[in-house]
Protein backbone atom coordinates (compact mmCIF):
# COMPACT_ATOMS: atom_id res chain seq x y z
CA UNK A 1 0.00 0.00 0.00
CA UNK A 2 1.03 3.41 -0.88
CA UNK A 3 -0.13 6.00 1.41
CA UNK A 4 1.52 9.93 -0.32
CA UNK A 5 0.40 13.02 1.50
CA UNK A 6 0.88 16.52 1.98
CA UNK A 7 -0.38 17.54 5.01
CA UNK A 8 -1.04 21.62 5.79
CA UNK A 9 -1.35 21.35 9.94
CA UNK A 10 0.86 19.61 12.40
CA UNK A 11 0.97 15.53 12.66
CA UNK A 12 1.33 12.77 15.26
CA UNK A 13 3.35 10.76 13.04
CA UNK A 14 2.31 7.68 15.43
CA UNK A 15 -0.99 8.45 14.37
CA UNK A 16 -0.39 7.43 10.86
CA UNK A 17 2.49 5.16 11.44
CA UNK A 18 0.22 2.26 13.70
CA UNK A 19 -2.71 1.65 11.23
CA UNK A 20 0.11 1.75 8.58
CA UNK A 21 1.79 -0.99 10.36
CA UNK A 22 -1.73 -2.55 10.93
CA UNK A 23 -2.72 -2.59 7.32
CA UNK A 24 0.76 -5.05 6.05
CA UNK A 25 0.00 -8.44 8.04
CA UNK A 26 3.20 -10.50 7.64
CA UNK A 27 5.29 -8.06 7.59
CA UNK A 28 8.81 -8.80 8.43
CA UNK A 29 9.84 -4.81 9.80
CA UNK A 30 8.88 -1.72 9.18
CA UNK A 31 11.44 1.10 9.68
CA UNK A 32 10.09 5.28 9.84
CA UNK A 33 12.17 8.34 9.94
CA UNK A 34 10.18 11.31 11.31
CA UNK A 35 12.17 14.51 10.87
CA UNK A 36 11.49 17.56 12.74
CA UNK A 37 11.87 21.38 12.46
CA UNK A 38 15.23 22.00 14.48
CA UNK A 39 15.19 25.43 16.36
CA UNK A 40 18.80 25.96 16.44
CA UNK A 41 20.79 29.07 15.13
CA UNK A 42 17.79 31.09 16.29
CA UNK A 43 15.36 29.97 13.89
CA UNK A 44 11.91 30.90 14.65
CA UNK A 45 9.49 29.39 12.13
CA UNK A 46 10.21 27.47 8.78
CA UNK A 47 7.52 27.86 6.00
CA UNK A 48 7.29 25.33 2.88
CA UNK A 49 5.91 25.97 -0.60
CA UNK A 50 5.09 23.12 -3.06
CA UNK A 51 3.43 23.33 -6.13
CA UNK A 52 0.01 21.38 -6.45
CA UNK A 53 0.79 19.79 -10.31
CA UNK A 54 4.29 18.87 -9.57
CA UNK A 55 4.95 18.16 -5.83
CA UNK A 56 2.19 14.96 -4.73
CA UNK A 57 2.71 13.67 -8.08
CA UNK A 58 6.95 13.41 -7.37
CA UNK A 59 6.60 12.03 -4.35
CA UNK A 60 3.66 9.36 -5.25
CA UNK A 61 6.40 8.25 -8.19
CA UNK A 62 9.29 8.06 -5.59
CA UNK A 63 7.16 5.93 -3.31
CA UNK A 64 6.51 3.67 -6.49
CA UNK A 65 10.09 3.88 -7.63
CA UNK A 66 11.42 2.88 -3.72
CA UNK A 67 8.66 0.39 -3.33
CA UNK A 68 10.04 -1.39 -6.46
CA UNK A 69 13.24 -0.67 -5.69
CA UNK A 70 13.70 -2.71 -2.66
CA UNK A 71 10.71 -4.88 -3.12
CA UNK A 72 8.57 -3.33 -0.28
CA UNK A 73 4.99 -4.26 1.21
CA UNK A 74 4.10 -0.56 1.72
CA UNK A 75 5.52 3.04 1.66
CA UNK A 76 4.20 5.58 3.85
CA UNK A 77 5.52 9.03 3.08
CA UNK A 78 3.80 12.49 4.60
CA UNK A 79 5.22 15.89 4.37
CA UNK A 80 4.37 19.31 5.54
CA UNK A 81 4.10 22.65 3.66
CA UNK A 82 3.11 25.62 5.09
CA UNK A 83 4.19 27.45 8.13
CA UNK A 84 5.91 25.23 11.37
CA UNK A 85 7.59 25.67 14.55
CA UNK A 86 10.40 23.94 15.79
CA UNK A 87 10.03 20.37 16.99
CA UNK A 88 7.06 20.27 14.89
CA UNK A 89 7.15 17.34 12.99
CA UNK A 90 8.29 18.00 8.82
CA UNK A 91 8.61 14.49 7.22
CA UNK A 92 7.57 10.87 7.98
CA UNK A 93 8.70 7.77 5.62
CA UNK A 94 7.98 4.43 7.06
CA UNK A 95 8.59 1.12 4.86
CA UNK A 96 7.09 -2.07 5.53
CA UNK A 97 8.90 -5.24 4.22
CA UNK A 98 9.51 -8.91 4.77
CA UNK A 99 13.31 -7.93 5.92
CA UNK A 100 14.82 -5.29 7.67
CA UNK A 101 17.17 -4.42 4.93
CA UNK A 102 14.95 -3.47 2.47
CA UNK A 103 13.00 -1.70 5.29
CA UNK A 104 15.66 0.68 6.08
CA UNK A 105 17.19 1.43 2.82
CA UNK A 106 13.76 2.30 1.42
CA UNK A 107 13.87 5.19 4.04
CA UNK A 108 17.31 6.00 3.38
CA UNK A 109 16.61 6.01 -0.44
CA UNK A 110 13.28 8.19 -0.26
CA UNK A 111 14.83 11.12 2.07
CA UNK A 112 17.62 11.45 0.08
CA UNK A 113 15.89 11.82 -2.77
CA UNK A 114 12.82 13.93 -0.62
CA UNK A 115 14.94 16.11 0.72
CA UNK A 116 17.30 17.03 -2.24
CA UNK A 117 15.07 15.83 -5.89
CA UNK A 118 11.33 17.11 -4.56
CA UNK A 119 9.57 20.27 -5.35
CA UNK A 120 9.50 22.22 -2.15
CA UNK A 121 10.98 25.37 -1.26
CA UNK A 122 11.35 26.32 2.25
CA UNK A 123 12.40 29.56 4.10
CA UNK A 124 13.35 30.41 7.52
CA UNK A 125 12.58 33.22 9.72
CA UNK A 126 14.90 34.63 12.73
CA UNK A 127 15.02 37.99 14.10
CA UNK A 128 12.14 38.83 11.93
CA UNK A 129 13.56 38.11 8.96
CA UNK A 130 12.41 35.51 6.46
CA UNK A 131 14.69 34.28 4.22
CA UNK A 132 14.97 31.17 1.40
CA UNK A 133 17.42 28.18 2.06
CA UNK A 134 19.36 27.39 -1.05
CA UNK A 135 20.33 23.69 -1.96
CA UNK A 136 23.44 21.74 -0.18
CA UNK A 137 26.24 20.36 -2.55
CA UNK A 138 25.81 17.59 0.40
CA UNK A 139 22.29 16.86 -1.11
CA UNK A 140 23.77 15.99 -4.17
CA UNK A 141 26.39 14.07 -2.82
CA UNK A 142 23.47 12.00 -0.64
CA UNK A 143 21.71 11.44 -4.16
CA UNK A 144 25.04 10.05 -5.82
CA UNK A 145 24.75 7.13 -3.45
CA UNK A 146 22.11 5.50 -5.11
CA UNK A 147 23.49 5.31 -8.59
CA UNK B 1 -5.26 35.27 -20.41
CA UNK B 2 -3.00 32.88 -19.28
CA UNK B 3 -0.81 32.27 -15.82
CA UNK B 4 2.43 32.59 -14.65
CA UNK B 5 3.60 31.27 -11.21
CA UNK B 6 6.50 31.92 -9.18
CA UNK B 7 7.74 29.47 -6.53
CA UNK B 8 10.53 29.61 -3.73
CA UNK B 9 12.66 33.36 -4.11
CA UNK B 10 10.64 34.41 -7.44
CA UNK B 11 7.67 35.46 -5.95
CA UNK B 12 9.68 37.20 -3.78
CA UNK B 13 11.09 38.96 -6.86
CA UNK B 14 7.89 38.99 -8.75
CA UNK B 15 6.29 40.78 -5.68
CA UNK B 16 3.26 37.90 -6.00
CA UNK B 17 3.19 34.22 -6.38
CA UNK B 18 1.41 34.71 -9.57
CA UNK B 19 0.59 36.98 -12.57
CA UNK B 20 -1.95 37.07 -15.43
CA UNK B 21 -0.48 37.84 -18.79
CA UNK B 22 -2.31 38.01 -22.84
CA UNK B 23 -0.90 34.18 -24.20
CA UNK B 24 1.68 34.89 -26.97
CA UNK B 25 5.53 33.70 -27.21
CA UNK B 26 7.14 33.00 -24.00
CA UNK B 27 9.99 35.13 -25.31
CA UNK B 28 7.50 38.28 -25.85
CA UNK B 29 5.55 37.35 -22.46
CA UNK B 30 8.84 37.67 -20.81
CA UNK B 31 10.22 40.97 -22.41
CA UNK B 32 7.24 42.58 -21.09
CA UNK B 33 8.40 41.93 -17.11
CA UNK B 34 10.58 43.68 -15.36
CA UNK B 35 14.08 43.20 -16.50
CA UNK B 36 15.42 41.78 -13.38
CA UNK B 37 12.36 39.58 -13.06
CA UNK B 38 13.19 38.26 -16.67
CA UNK B 39 16.50 37.86 -16.12
CA UNK B 40 16.12 35.37 -12.67
CA UNK B 41 13.28 33.53 -14.59
CA UNK B 42 15.72 32.82 -17.65
CA UNK B 43 18.31 31.58 -15.17
CA UNK B 44 19.22 28.03 -16.44
CA UNK B 45 19.00 26.80 -13.24
CA UNK B 46 15.16 27.55 -12.90
CA UNK B 47 12.55 24.92 -14.16
CA UNK B 48 9.75 25.67 -16.58
CA UNK B 49 6.50 23.42 -16.39
CA UNK B 50 3.25 24.19 -18.83
CA UNK B 51 0.30 22.79 -17.36
CA UNK B 52 2.00 20.60 -14.82
CA UNK B 53 4.07 19.22 -17.48
CA UNK B 54 8.29 20.52 -16.78
CA UNK B 55 9.30 21.26 -20.42
CA UNK B 56 12.91 20.72 -21.81
CA UNK B 57 13.40 23.03 -24.36
CA UNK B 58 10.99 26.09 -23.04
CA UNK B 59 12.68 28.63 -25.04
CA UNK B 60 10.37 28.80 -28.08
CA UNK B 61 7.21 28.08 -26.46
CA UNK B 62 3.68 29.75 -27.67
CA UNK B 63 1.66 30.20 -24.23
CA UNK B 64 -2.31 29.84 -25.26
CA UNK B 65 -5.28 31.44 -23.61
CA UNK B 66 -5.58 29.15 -19.77
CA UNK B 67 -1.88 28.21 -19.72
CA UNK B 68 -0.34 27.88 -16.33
CA UNK B 69 3.34 28.58 -16.54
CA UNK B 70 5.42 27.61 -13.66
CA UNK B 71 9.03 29.00 -13.15
CA UNK B 72 11.09 26.34 -10.60
CA UNK B 73 14.03 27.98 -8.86
CA UNK B 74 16.46 25.14 -7.69
CA UNK B 75 14.77 23.16 -4.89
CA UNK B 76 16.21 23.67 -1.11
CA UNK B 77 17.23 20.26 0.03
CA UNK B 78 18.37 18.59 3.57
CA UNK C 1 18.81 9.20 26.78
CA UNK C 2 19.15 5.65 26.99
CA UNK C 3 16.53 3.49 27.31
CA UNK C 4 17.35 0.12 27.03
CA UNK C 5 14.43 -2.86 28.22
CA UNK C 6 13.95 -6.89 28.00
CA UNK C 7 9.88 -6.96 27.35
CA UNK C 8 8.18 -10.40 28.95
CA UNK C 9 4.86 -8.74 27.67
CA UNK C 10 3.17 -7.83 24.05
CA UNK C 11 4.00 -3.54 23.74
CA UNK C 12 3.19 -0.97 21.73
CA UNK C 13 6.17 0.02 19.84
CA UNK C 14 4.03 3.85 19.37
CA UNK C 15 3.83 3.97 23.30
CA UNK C 16 7.37 3.86 23.65
CA UNK C 17 8.52 6.21 20.47
CA UNK C 18 6.37 9.10 20.98
CA UNK C 19 7.55 9.54 24.83
CA UNK C 20 11.16 9.01 23.17
CA UNK C 21 11.47 11.42 21.05
CA UNK C 22 9.77 14.22 23.16
CA UNK C 23 12.23 13.11 25.74
CA UNK C 24 15.02 15.08 22.85
CA UNK C 25 13.98 18.35 22.38
CA UNK C 26 16.19 20.21 19.34
CA UNK C 27 16.69 16.85 17.69
CA UNK C 28 16.75 16.93 13.85
CA UNK C 29 15.12 12.84 13.24
CA UNK C 30 14.27 10.00 14.77
CA UNK C 31 14.65 6.83 12.89
CA UNK C 32 13.05 3.90 14.36
CA UNK C 33 12.93 0.24 13.30
CA UNK C 34 10.30 -2.54 14.29
CA UNK C 35 10.75 -6.11 13.63
CA UNK C 36 7.85 -8.60 14.11
CA UNK C 37 7.32 -12.05 14.52
CA UNK C 38 6.91 -13.25 10.84
CA UNK C 39 3.97 -16.22 10.23
CA UNK C 40 5.39 -17.38 7.03
CA UNK C 41 6.14 -21.32 6.59
CA UNK C 42 3.32 -22.53 9.18
CA UNK C 43 5.26 -20.74 12.30
CA UNK C 44 2.64 -21.26 15.04
CA UNK C 45 4.67 -19.05 17.64
CA UNK C 46 8.62 -18.26 18.38
CA UNK C 47 10.00 -18.40 22.25
CA UNK C 48 13.19 -15.96 22.71
CA UNK C 49 15.25 -17.22 25.79
CA UNK C 50 17.81 -15.11 27.39
CA UNK C 51 20.59 -15.36 29.81
CA UNK C 52 19.69 -12.17 32.29
CA UNK C 53 23.71 -11.51 33.68
CA UNK C 54 24.65 -10.80 29.66
CA UNK C 55 21.65 -10.32 27.65
CA UNK C 56 20.69 -6.67 29.22
CA UNK C 57 24.36 -5.71 29.83
CA UNK C 58 25.05 -6.84 26.54
CA UNK C 59 22.11 -4.71 24.95
CA UNK C 60 23.05 -1.36 27.16
CA UNK C 61 26.67 -1.52 25.93
CA UNK C 62 25.61 -1.61 22.10
CA UNK C 63 23.17 1.30 22.78
CA UNK C 64 26.11 3.28 24.28
CA UNK C 65 28.29 2.23 21.07
CA UNK C 66 25.71 3.48 18.23
CA UNK C 67 25.20 6.52 20.26
CA UNK C 68 28.75 7.36 20.70
CA UNK C 69 30.08 6.35 17.12
CA UNK C 70 26.85 8.37 15.40
CA UNK C 71 26.96 11.24 18.03
CA UNK C 72 23.18 9.80 18.88
CA UNK C 73 21.15 12.62 21.07
CA UNK C 74 19.95 9.27 22.51
CA UNK C 75 18.71 5.59 22.00
CA UNK C 76 15.65 3.01 22.41
CA UNK C 77 16.13 -0.20 22.52
CA UNK C 78 13.51 -2.85 23.36
CA UNK C 79 13.61 -6.49 22.94
CA UNK C 80 10.81 -8.99 23.58
CA UNK C 81 11.37 -12.46 25.70
CA UNK C 82 9.36 -15.05 26.24
CA UNK C 83 6.35 -16.61 23.75
CA UNK C 84 5.37 -14.60 21.00
CA UNK C 85 2.99 -14.53 18.03
CA UNK C 86 3.17 -13.67 14.69
CA UNK C 87 2.71 -10.28 13.93
CA UNK C 88 3.69 -9.11 17.60
CA UNK C 89 6.47 -6.52 17.78
CA UNK C 90 9.63 -8.73 18.44
CA UNK C 91 12.07 -5.56 18.65
CA UNK C 92 11.85 -1.70 18.23
CA UNK C 93 14.89 0.25 18.05
CA UNK C 94 14.81 4.11 17.59
CA UNK C 95 17.38 6.45 17.29
CA UNK C 96 17.13 10.17 17.72
CA UNK C 97 19.79 13.00 16.34
CA UNK C 98 20.44 15.57 15.15
CA UNK C 99 21.10 14.86 11.17
CA UNK C 100 18.50 11.94 9.52
CA UNK C 101 21.87 9.95 8.01
CA UNK C 102 22.97 9.39 11.89
CA UNK C 103 19.95 8.12 12.93
CA UNK C 104 19.46 5.80 9.80
CA UNK C 105 22.51 4.33 10.57
CA UNK C 106 22.68 3.69 13.74
CA UNK C 107 19.73 1.70 14.00
CA UNK C 108 21.16 -0.21 10.81
CA UNK C 109 24.37 -0.60 12.96
CA UNK C 110 22.04 -1.45 16.26
CA UNK C 111 19.88 -4.05 14.51
CA UNK C 112 22.52 -5.82 12.55
CA UNK C 113 24.45 -6.10 16.03
CA UNK C 114 21.36 -6.88 17.82
CA UNK C 115 20.32 -9.78 15.76
CA UNK C 116 23.83 -11.55 15.12
CA UNK C 117 25.88 -10.15 18.33
CA UNK C 118 23.17 -10.29 21.32
CA UNK C 119 22.54 -13.45 23.77
CA UNK C 120 19.16 -14.67 22.58
CA UNK C 121 18.05 -18.32 21.45
CA UNK C 122 15.17 -18.51 19.33
CA UNK C 123 13.18 -21.41 19.02
CA UNK C 124 10.82 -21.76 16.41
CA UNK C 125 6.74 -23.81 16.57
CA UNK C 126 5.62 -25.41 13.38
CA UNK C 127 2.92 -28.08 13.32
CA UNK C 128 3.34 -28.28 16.88
CA UNK C 129 7.00 -29.05 17.00
CA UNK C 130 9.50 -26.66 18.52
CA UNK C 131 12.55 -26.91 16.76
CA UNK C 132 15.94 -24.30 17.46
CA UNK C 133 17.21 -21.62 15.18
CA UNK C 134 20.73 -21.76 13.95
CA UNK C 135 23.07 -18.80 13.29
CA UNK C 136 22.45 -17.62 9.50
CA UNK C 137 25.79 -16.66 7.42
CA UNK C 138 23.84 -13.38 6.07
CA UNK C 139 23.93 -12.25 9.85
CA UNK C 140 27.81 -12.50 9.80
CA UNK C 141 28.06 -10.80 6.62
CA UNK C 142 25.66 -7.98 8.34
CA UNK C 143 28.03 -7.32 11.05
CA UNK C 144 31.57 -7.33 8.27
CA UNK C 145 29.84 -3.97 7.25
CA UNK C 146 30.59 -2.32 9.99
CA UNK C 147 34.03 -3.16 10.34
CA UNK D 1 26.34 -26.51 45.71
CA UNK D 2 27.30 -24.55 42.25
CA UNK D 3 24.92 -24.59 39.46
CA UNK D 4 24.88 -25.00 35.85
CA UNK D 5 22.94 -23.14 33.47
CA UNK D 6 22.12 -24.40 30.13
CA UNK D 7 20.74 -22.20 27.27
CA UNK D 8 19.26 -22.74 23.63
CA UNK D 9 19.37 -26.29 22.49
CA UNK D 10 21.62 -27.05 25.34
CA UNK D 11 18.40 -26.99 27.44
CA UNK D 12 16.81 -29.60 25.48
CA UNK D 13 19.79 -31.22 25.70
CA UNK D 14 20.63 -31.30 29.33
CA UNK D 15 16.75 -32.06 29.77
CA UNK D 16 16.27 -28.99 32.36
CA UNK D 17 17.35 -25.19 32.04
CA UNK D 18 19.56 -25.64 35.08
CA UNK D 19 21.59 -28.37 37.31
CA UNK D 20 22.61 -28.11 40.82
CA UNK D 21 26.26 -29.97 40.92
CA UNK D 22 28.91 -30.18 43.66
CA UNK D 23 31.62 -27.50 43.13
CA UNK D 24 34.66 -29.04 41.72
CA UNK D 25 37.35 -28.50 39.12
CA UNK D 26 35.20 -28.26 35.01
CA UNK D 27 36.41 -31.17 34.14
CA UNK D 28 35.41 -32.91 37.34
CA UNK D 29 32.04 -31.85 37.18
CA UNK D 30 31.95 -32.08 33.15
CA UNK D 31 32.94 -35.71 33.53
CA UNK D 32 29.79 -36.68 36.22
CA UNK D 33 27.80 -35.97 33.85
CA UNK D 34 25.78 -37.86 30.53
CA UNK D 35 29.01 -37.99 28.02
CA UNK D 36 26.32 -36.70 25.33
CA UNK D 37 25.79 -33.47 27.44
CA UNK D 38 29.48 -33.18 28.53
CA UNK D 39 30.34 -33.42 25.08
CA UNK D 40 27.61 -30.56 23.80
CA UNK D 41 29.24 -28.63 26.26
CA UNK D 42 32.82 -28.81 25.25
CA UNK D 43 31.99 -27.91 21.16
CA UNK D 44 34.09 -25.36 20.53
CA UNK D 45 31.39 -22.79 20.07
CA UNK D 46 29.73 -22.70 23.17
CA UNK D 47 30.83 -19.64 25.36
CA UNK D 48 31.21 -20.49 28.86
CA UNK D 49 30.61 -17.65 31.67
CA UNK D 50 31.01 -17.75 35.34
CA UNK D 51 28.83 -15.52 37.26
CA UNK D 52 27.92 -13.23 34.23
CA UNK D 53 31.75 -12.73 33.24
CA UNK D 54 32.45 -14.41 29.72
CA UNK D 55 35.51 -16.80 30.13
CA UNK D 56 38.71 -16.47 27.73
CA UNK D 57 40.31 -19.88 28.54
CA UNK D 58 37.44 -21.66 30.59
CA UNK D 59 38.77 -25.40 30.45
CA UNK D 60 41.24 -25.30 33.77
CA UNK D 61 38.79 -23.12 35.87
CA UNK D 62 37.87 -24.34 39.77
CA UNK D 63 34.12 -23.91 40.34
CA UNK D 64 33.93 -22.89 43.97
CA UNK D 65 30.41 -23.06 46.02
CA UNK D 66 27.44 -20.77 44.99
CA UNK D 67 29.10 -20.07 41.33
CA UNK D 68 26.95 -20.16 38.17
CA UNK D 69 28.59 -21.82 35.10
CA UNK D 70 26.03 -20.75 32.31
CA UNK D 71 26.73 -22.48 28.94
CA UNK D 72 25.69 -20.67 25.84
CA UNK D 73 25.84 -21.56 21.91
CA UNK D 74 25.93 -19.50 19.07
CA UNK D 75 23.30 -17.38 19.17
CA UNK D 76 20.15 -17.84 16.80
CA UNK D 77 20.67 -14.62 14.53
CA UNK D 78 18.10 -13.02 12.29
Amino acid sequence: MLDVRLLAQPFNPGAFVGPFTNAHPGLGGVCTFVGEVRGGGGVEALELSHYEPLTLPGMQALAETASSRFGLMGMLMLHRVGKMYPGEPIVCVSAAAEHRRAAIDAVDFAMDHLKSDSWFWKRELRGGVWSWIEPRDQDHADLRRWG
Amino acid sequence: MAKLVFLGRLADLAGAAEREVAPGTLEAILADLPVELAVALLDEKVRIARNGELLINPGSIMVAAGDEIAFLPPVSGG
